[in-house]
């Protein structure tokens, strides 16, 4: 039967609220009303960052081409409504082209067959590209005040709307991924793809559905962005491309696909969050804070290691005894 | 002959070719050895990691912490050349420091991936997060300039043989000696062999670590000969002078046709592949193509690229599932 | 200096949860060829691995080769004192030359930087395919070649290595009959060299053929060492199942309903060509032949997997294009693959995600959401029916014994209720006991209504399950027989000959 | 009909009491100056000032800015500073637009805004601080490089850091009005080329311009690793006489470039002291001072203020030529 045993999950869980306690003990203004805003209000963007990846990583695969699809969505936002049209019609061409984009990653990786990192590397210059020629490298402003709401809202004067989207698109995700027969077939494609094939599965349309999935988060993405930054350019949120897959990968997600938790990734996101805030609040240089990112994926593996080394040998333990 | 000719080097070869015809058609200088060789030399440093990486995914793995690592031994270099005499001594010394210590951070990737046991694409992104922090941390950005560096390294990076750039001379270097490792060596058999088939590999008795430590700590070394050839042709050290050159190296290797499942890919393939994508950049300007719409273009081409790369392959393996059907 | 050259004792060894061996003994003498076997299960497959050093046994365990104690800590070392392991799955680099693969792990670990004396690699090579009376051009890429040659190929690497012992796992299972026949040859005059062979089969007939000793396995235990005239082949099944069973020529009458599926002047480029049968509700048709013969590829293209083809397929009357394996599915056809470990089943995942992978979209509650209730009970029910052991619906399917996952392969196909089955291989690397529950199974569903198609090596299987038998050759059918006038012979005229023993329309009377 | 634009009163009523506490702790004015990002040498540059300033002053100065040139980052650098409780916060935006949101939000919590380098929002800086007056800067390129040319006829190209680059792009716009209105003998043979920020692209993209116009004349180059590797192209082609180089490089990083004439003229200010001033100001404002026109500030010299008030110019442009750049530690 199912033990309540200490996954990979709970492991992160684990430190991060060791690490919410340590930060609050040492970090003066750490738990200040201000800092915890500015935390909320700075981590949905990158969570659907990292859920969109962790969710294309679980199929085996990689998307380079997140951030650009971002702002070439926001691109399509910010032009549909400096143009006077309604906020709901930009926010849905924004979408659109958005899954036009994941389309085209969807329909070149699943029915061309192409590895997704090539397609996505090429993708990604492609889009850079296109937001170039649209904008000429200029910034894009002019939404409305209450687009503007999106990303700097509070709901019901507390909490920022930005993090009960993020929250719930990563139930969603949750929901879509473990119960539902796409879901499944993620998780069964990214294990095994010529099994999942001899299953009846379709590969290449679950495949498909993966990267306008993905591309989906991008947008919601890039509509946070867009209303929070109230502008978009070419670089819109390009830092956050390894970083997603940093947090997707810390979270568990194993990159050659078939296994990896919303969860997890949630508890990625708060790690890197809290670290990014807790050491900038202290004064931490900002190329050290960037070190200890790096440290800390590596670490947490290696403990995972650690952990798992340390099973096997209490099983073998136990065997010997018995 | 007749294996060229079937195998997925050609199809890089066939767009490389086309291309050509077609910038020779556009530019008349597009087919001169002085174009030429500055598309090479241009694309020395792009090449050597190249070929590096592309031990590392003919094994399984992948490191995104090239980049990282060669401006790391760029300033390193950098700054140990300010205390070095103006002797020809220090041309030696900077072959030794210099890719000493790429193999040193090299290993360290490798030692993680084989001991640990953690993806290489994770150990090298962690790497990656690390060095780029240290080196911004202690230099701030700082340039060095020719001014920094004795003359005796500005004659050396100026210096060339029979016409051709000692920059390009170590990049033939490094192709010709890696390809020979990986031909004529157990260990470079052993490459071939764990990315052939890992369980195999280990079930003939090949010690897969040490196999997996050697390609990083080789694709170490040759971050080191990759930031003397950086050193050389800019004769400057610009520690954010390389941030996203990983992503082109990757994209070279595997446009090459290695395979980044492991098991498949050759020097001369990356060759192809560092070739392709040099004379993308060199095309766009000289075809006049317009500024904005460049990077429409790279990426336009590197998704063609890869598809009826892709699609050849498919084509080739349907070919070689074939059985004799009788008439 | 004792008889034996190899002799492995107090072999136990414990996995999280599963005890595979318990106090074994395996002894084996020079110059013989031993068979291993025992039920799916039994442990030979993890008896082989601890010789190999792949898997270490549980302390207490002594080890002797060549009348001294010798420790394995890895596979090298076992390498290094002759020993050489062919696995059932193989251990062979794809992208590697023939030569090179005869050659590699010479010199591992000590002399990573020696030059690679191709001219060397390439004469070994050579000398030892010549001892197996076996040409091929040594740089061909192992790739290319068919599954028999790989294996030969492998065989000339113990040689090469000039192994003492060469343990081969269930090799015959992806080879043809005229194949087995060859390896037969390579095997007796091994055996002639004094090289010793450690055989692991389920074919009983085969083991009979070239084996001097049996060594049985059961449940992970001894049962005993016998010597080949001490035994029958039922004497031996008791030993190995406790109870008795042997599977002849299907005798029963198919109850012929409607037609279910029809094929039509099928084909497909450098696969297979003027392909026409039919089948009807309740038979099961046979289709045999040589290896790389097209069977598989007819199959998947039925299954909408090997695309695209020319030609027609008719379901319930019906001209049909199946453009998917889903839409295969969907039409009610099932298609159990021939390699369990990378077509069949999904190893990392559990019995259960195996089992409902085919049917979620039935599991579908009303808010669209996978009753997951639903599911495990659906996998419960098929490890009863199937006796999957052990019944741990959680256990993910890669942690099974080969019979057990291809029960659950079985199993993740009948819960789709199909009304078409084809079956690649069905028993391939299956015990006895398990092969004949297998044949009563599918006999069973035929006579619920079930249309299915047994594609098969092993003549005896086919006899044993067919009403009908169709038999390719180089990508045609050779010819039909009926059941009563198929025998091992006639089919084998067919497969190796082209010779139509009847007509057609003669043999579906 | 619960949301609302801005958090409850209450939040930014307690953080208010928070400035004071924190102020009455250690009685030290903390001014925040945020740059485009750290670690390249300009910034690098004006950091020295700005720290200098603070000693000479007596304020805290927190120099703290994005890894990358990233819109996104640097907000939430500015939102963690505004949790920091600081006096100032004086930022150089990598898009202004996008920092208008945080910055009102610091407005909102007491807290002095204003700009360097870049102009931000004008309606919610205080001060905006700039090193030069940006149309005339341009036009000062776009002349040197034809003095430099010694004609008013011929070819000529524009590099730039990166095409998103707003400041570059006023500049270059500037410099291409002067040549409009005033050299029509002047042809530029392509749009400005991107050059990544990166002195190897700008030398590689200079070589494939050298040879797809032979006739080229002059090459202006704007962000400052690119007339360095303009200029290192045309070292190593012997062009030095043939075509001429202006840019906007640190005079450290250009003299060995100046020296042989491969580079013509670098044009740019002094970033330490765009530092020193932009500090020095901000420590104004806190003690409720307005700079005036002409006002003397030590360690800058005189600077201009604009009509609005609100607007202060360093002053005119350094050019570094062969003969001054040793003077210089930067
Ligand atoms: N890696 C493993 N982890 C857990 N259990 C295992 C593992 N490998 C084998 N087992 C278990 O050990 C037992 C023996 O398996 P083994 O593969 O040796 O059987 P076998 O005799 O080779 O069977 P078959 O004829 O089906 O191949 C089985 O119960 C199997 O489930
Ligand atoms: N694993 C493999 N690797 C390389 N080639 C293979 C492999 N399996 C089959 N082939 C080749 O594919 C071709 C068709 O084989 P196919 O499997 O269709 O034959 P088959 O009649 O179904 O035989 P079987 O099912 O017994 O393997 C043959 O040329 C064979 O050599
Ligand atoms: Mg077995
Ligand atoms: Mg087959």
């Amino acid at each position: 039967m199912k033990q309540v045993t200490l996954s990979k999950e709970n492991i992160l869980g684990l430190i991060a609220i060791g690490l919410f306690v340590l930060m609050s003990i040492s970090v003066p203004g750490f738990l200040s009303s201000n800092n915890l805003t500015n935390m909320m209000f700075q981590l949905p963007e990158f969570g659907l960052f990292a859920l969109a990846m962790m969710v294309v990583i679980v199929t085996g695969g990689i998307d380079l081409s997140i951030t650009y699809t971002a702002a070439l969505a926001g691109v399509a936002i910010a032009i549909l409504s400096s143009n006077g049209y309604p906020i709901i019609i930009a926010i849905l061409g924004g979408i659109a082209v958005g899954l036009l984009c994941g389309f085209m990653n969807g329909f070149i990786i699943a029915k061309i067959g192409v590895s997704p990192i090539l397609v996505t590397l090429g993708t990604m210059v492609l889009f850079e590209g296109l937001i170039l020629s649209i904008t000429k490298g200029n910034s894009i402003s002019g939404f409305s005040p209450e687009y503007t709401l999106i990303g700097n809202g509070y709901y019901l004067g507390l909490i920022p709307l930005s993090i009960i989207i993020f929250l719930f698109v990563a139930i969603l995700t949750s929901v879509l991924l473990n119960k539902t027969v796409w879901g499944r077939s993620v998780y069964m494609v990214g294990s095994n793809p010529v099994a999942s094939l001899f299953s009846g599965v379709n590969n290449s349309k679950v495949l498909m559905k993966v990267y306008l999935y993905s591309a989906l988060l991008a947008a919601i993405a890039s509509i946070i962005m867009t209303s929070r930054y109230n502008t978009v350019k070419v670089d819109l949120g390009s830092s956050y491309l390894l970083q997603s897959v940093a947090a997707a990968v810390l979270g568990g997600t194993e990159i050659q696909g078939g296994y990896g938790k919303v969860i997890g990734t949630l508890y990625a996101v708060m790690i890197f969050q809290m670290i990014s805030s807790g050491l900038n609040l202290m004064g931490v240089p900002r190329p050290i804070v960037t070190v200890i990112m790096g440290v800390i994926l590596i670490a947490v593996l290696i403990i995972n290691f650690i952990k798992v080394k340390a099973d096997e040998n209490k099983q073998k333990k136990l065997a010997e005894t018995a | 002959m007749k294996a060229f000719l079937k195998s997925k080097e050609m199809s890089v070869a066939v767009i490389i070719l086309l291309l050509c015809i077609i910038l020779a058609f556009i530019s008349p200088v597009f087919l001169t050895a002085d174009n030429l060789l500055d598309v090479v030399k241009g694309n020395a440093v792009l090449g050597i990691l190249a070929i590096g990486m592309t031990l590392v995914i003919i094994t399984g793995g992948i490191d995104v912490s090239v980049a990282a690592v060669t401006s790391a031994v760029c300033v390193v270099l950098g700054k140990t050349m300010m205390f070095l005499p103006d002797s020809p001594l220090t041309i030696v010394l900077i072959f030794v420091i210099a890719p000493l210590f790429g193999v040193l951070l090299g290993s360290i990737n490798g030692i993680l991936v084989a001991k640990i046991q953690i993806p290489a694409i994770v150990v090298t992104l962690g790497m990656m997060s690390i060095i780029n922090g240290l080196v911004l941390y202690i230099t701030n950005g700082q340039y060095l300039n020719s001014s920094n560096f004795p003359t005796v390294f500005l004659k050396f990076s100026n210096f060339s043989v029979f016409g051709i750039s000692i920059i390009i001379w170590l990049f033939i270097i490094t192709a010709a000696l890696t390809w020979y490792i990986l031909k004529y060596t157990l260990i470079g058999r052993e490459v071939m062999a764990i990315g052939g088939n890992k369980e195999s590999a280990v079930r003939v008795g090949i010690n897969y670590s040490k196999v997996q430590i050697f390609v990083f700590s080789y694709m170490g070394f040759l971050t080191g000969i990759a930031a003397i050839a950086q050193t050389s042709y800019t004769k400057a050290v610009d520690p954010n002078g390389m941030i996203g050159l990983e992503l082109m190296v990757i994209a070279a290797v595997v446009l090459g046709g290695a395979n980044i499942m492991g098991g498949r890919g050759t020097i001369f393939g990356t060759i192809l592949g560092v070739l392709l994508l040099g004379i993308i950049q060199n095309g766009l300007i000289l075809a006049k193509i317009d500024t904005f719409w460049q990077k429409v273009f790279t990426g336009a081409i590197i998704l063609i690229a890869v598809s009826y790369d892709h699609i050849q392959y498919k084509r080739s393996q349907k070919q070689l599932s074939k059985i004799e059907v009788e008439a | 200096m004792s008889e034996y050259l190899l002799q492995m004792l107090n072999i136990s060894k414990t996995f999280p949860g599963v005890k595979a061996l318990d106090d074994v003994k395996l002894e084996v003498k020079k110059g013989e060829v031993h068979a291993l076997i025992g039920e799916n299960g039994a442990g030979k497959s993890t008896l082989i691995k601890i010789l190999a050093g792949v898997y270490q046994p549980d302390p207490g365990a002594q080890f002797f080769f060549e009348g001294k104690e010798a420790k394995i800590r890895r596979p090298i070392d076992a390498t290094m004192r002759g020993i050489s392991i062919i696995y059932q799955d193989l251990s062979l680099f794809p992208n590697l030359s023939v030569a090179e693969n005869i050659y590699i792990g010479r010199d591992s670990d000590k002399h990573s930087w020696k030059k690679v004396d191709w001219a060397l690699m390439e004469k070994t090579a050579k000398k030892a395919l010549k001892e197996l009376d076996f040409e091929i051009d040594v740089s061909t890429p192992v790739e290319k070649l068919s599954i028999a040659q790989q294996q030969m190929v492998e065989i000339a690497r113990a040689l090469a290595f000039d192994a003492k012992l060469i343990v081969m796992d269930e090799p015959t299972s992806s080879l043809s009959a005229g194949e087995v026949e060859k390896l037969y040859e390579v095997i007796f005059s091994l055996k002639k060299r004094g090289i010793s062979i450690i055989f692991v089969s389920h074919k009983l007939k085969e083991l009979f053929t070239v084996s001097d000793r049996f060594t049985v396995l059961r449940d992970g235990k001894y049962v005993g060492t016998y010597h080949a005239n001490e035994l029958t082949e039922e004497k031996l099944i008791t030993l190995m199942v406790g109870r008795k069973i042997l599977y002849e020529k299907n005798k029963e009458k198919a109850a012929s309903g409607k037609t279910l599926l029809e094929v039509r002047n099928l084909a497909k480029e450098g696969n297979f060509k003027d392909i026409s049968f039919e089948l009807r509700e309740g038979e099961v048709l046979g289709i045999t032949g040589l290896v790389g013969s097209g069977r598989t590829e007819l199959a998947q293209a039925i299954f909408g997997i090997n695309r695209p083809y020319k030609g027609d397929i008719i379901i319930n009357g019906q001209k049909t294009v199946i453009k998917s394996s889903e839409e295969a599915v969907k039409k009610g056809i099932a298609y159990i693959p021939e390699s369990r470990k990378t077509q069949g089943l999904i190893l990392r995942q559990s019995i259960i995600n195996n089992i409902s992978l085919p049917v979620l979209k039935k599991l579908k509650n009303k808010f669209l959401l996978i009753n997951r209730r639903k599911e495990i009970e659906l996998a419960e029910h098929y490890i009863q029916s199937l006796d999957v052991r052990p019944p741990l619906p959680y256990r993910a399917a890669g942690d099974l014994s080969g019979g057990n996952q291809q029960k659950v392969v079985i199993g993740k196909w009948l819960s789709t209720n199909p009304k078409i089955l084809i079956i690649d291989e069905p028993t391939n690397g299956i015990d006895i006991g398990a092969k004949s529950e297998i044949h009563k199974l599918l006999r069973g569903l035929a006579a619920n209504g079930m249309g299915i198609i047994v594609i098969s090596s092993e003549l005896p299987e086919v006899l044993a399950v067919s009403d009908r038998i169709i038999v390719m050759r180089h990508g045609r059918i050779a010819g039909e027989l009926g059941i009563h006038e198929a025998t091992q012979e006639s089919i084998m005229n067919l497969a190796l000959l082209g010779q139509k023993g009847k007509v057609r329309e003669e043999a579906q009377l | 009909g619960c949301v609302s634009q801005q958090g409850a009163g209450g939040n930014s009523n307690s953080s208010k009491d928070g400035k004071d506490e924190a102020g009455g702790g250690d009685g030290k004015i903390k001014i925040a100056v945020v740059p485009k990002l750290i670690g390249i040498p300009y910034f690098n540059a004006s950091e020295k000032g700005a720290i200098q300033a603070g000693k000479d002053l007596g304020v805290e100065v927190i120099y703290t800015g994005p890894t990358e040139a990233d819109a996104a980052q640097q907000v939430k650098v500015i939102e963690d500073l505004i949790s920091q409780d600081v006096d100032v916060i004086a930022v150089a935006p990598n898009d202004a637009a996008a920092l208008s949101p945080v910055l009102q939000k610091a407005k909102d919590k007491g807290i002095i805004v204003m700009d360097w380098d870049t102009p931000a929002d004008q309606s919610l800086v205080e001060l905006s601080v700039h090193q030069i007056d940006d149309e005339a800067y341009g036009r000062h390129i776009a002349k040197s490089l034809i003095e430099q040319m010694g004609t008013e006829e011929g070819e000529i190209a524009i590099l730039t850091g990166g095409l998103a680059a707003a400041n570059l792009n006023s500049w270059i716009d500037a410099a291409k009005k002067e040549l409009e209105e005033n050299y029509p003998g002047i042809k530029l043979v392509t749009d400005k080329i991107a050059t990544d920020e990166k002195q190897q692209v700008a030398y590689q993209k200079t070589l494939d311009l050298i040879k797809s116009y032979p006739n080229l004349k002059g090459i202006m180059a704007f962000s400052t690793p690119a007339p360095l590797g303009a200029a290192q192209a045309i070292q190593e082609k012997g062009l030095q006489d043939k075509i001429a180089v202006v840019g906007t490089a640190l005079p450290k990083d250009s003299a060995p470039f100046l020296e042989d004439g491969s580079l013509d003229v670098a044009i740019l200010w002094e970033p330490d002291k765009l530092g020193y001033l932009t500090v020095a100001l901000a420590k104004d404002l806190v003690d409720g001072k307005k700079p005036e026109n002409g006002q003397n500030i030590d360690g800058v010299g005189e600077v201009e203020v604009w009509e609005d008030g609100k607007t202060v110019i360093m002053g005119p442009p350094t050019d570094f030529t062969k003969d001054n750049a040793k003077d210089y530690d930067f």
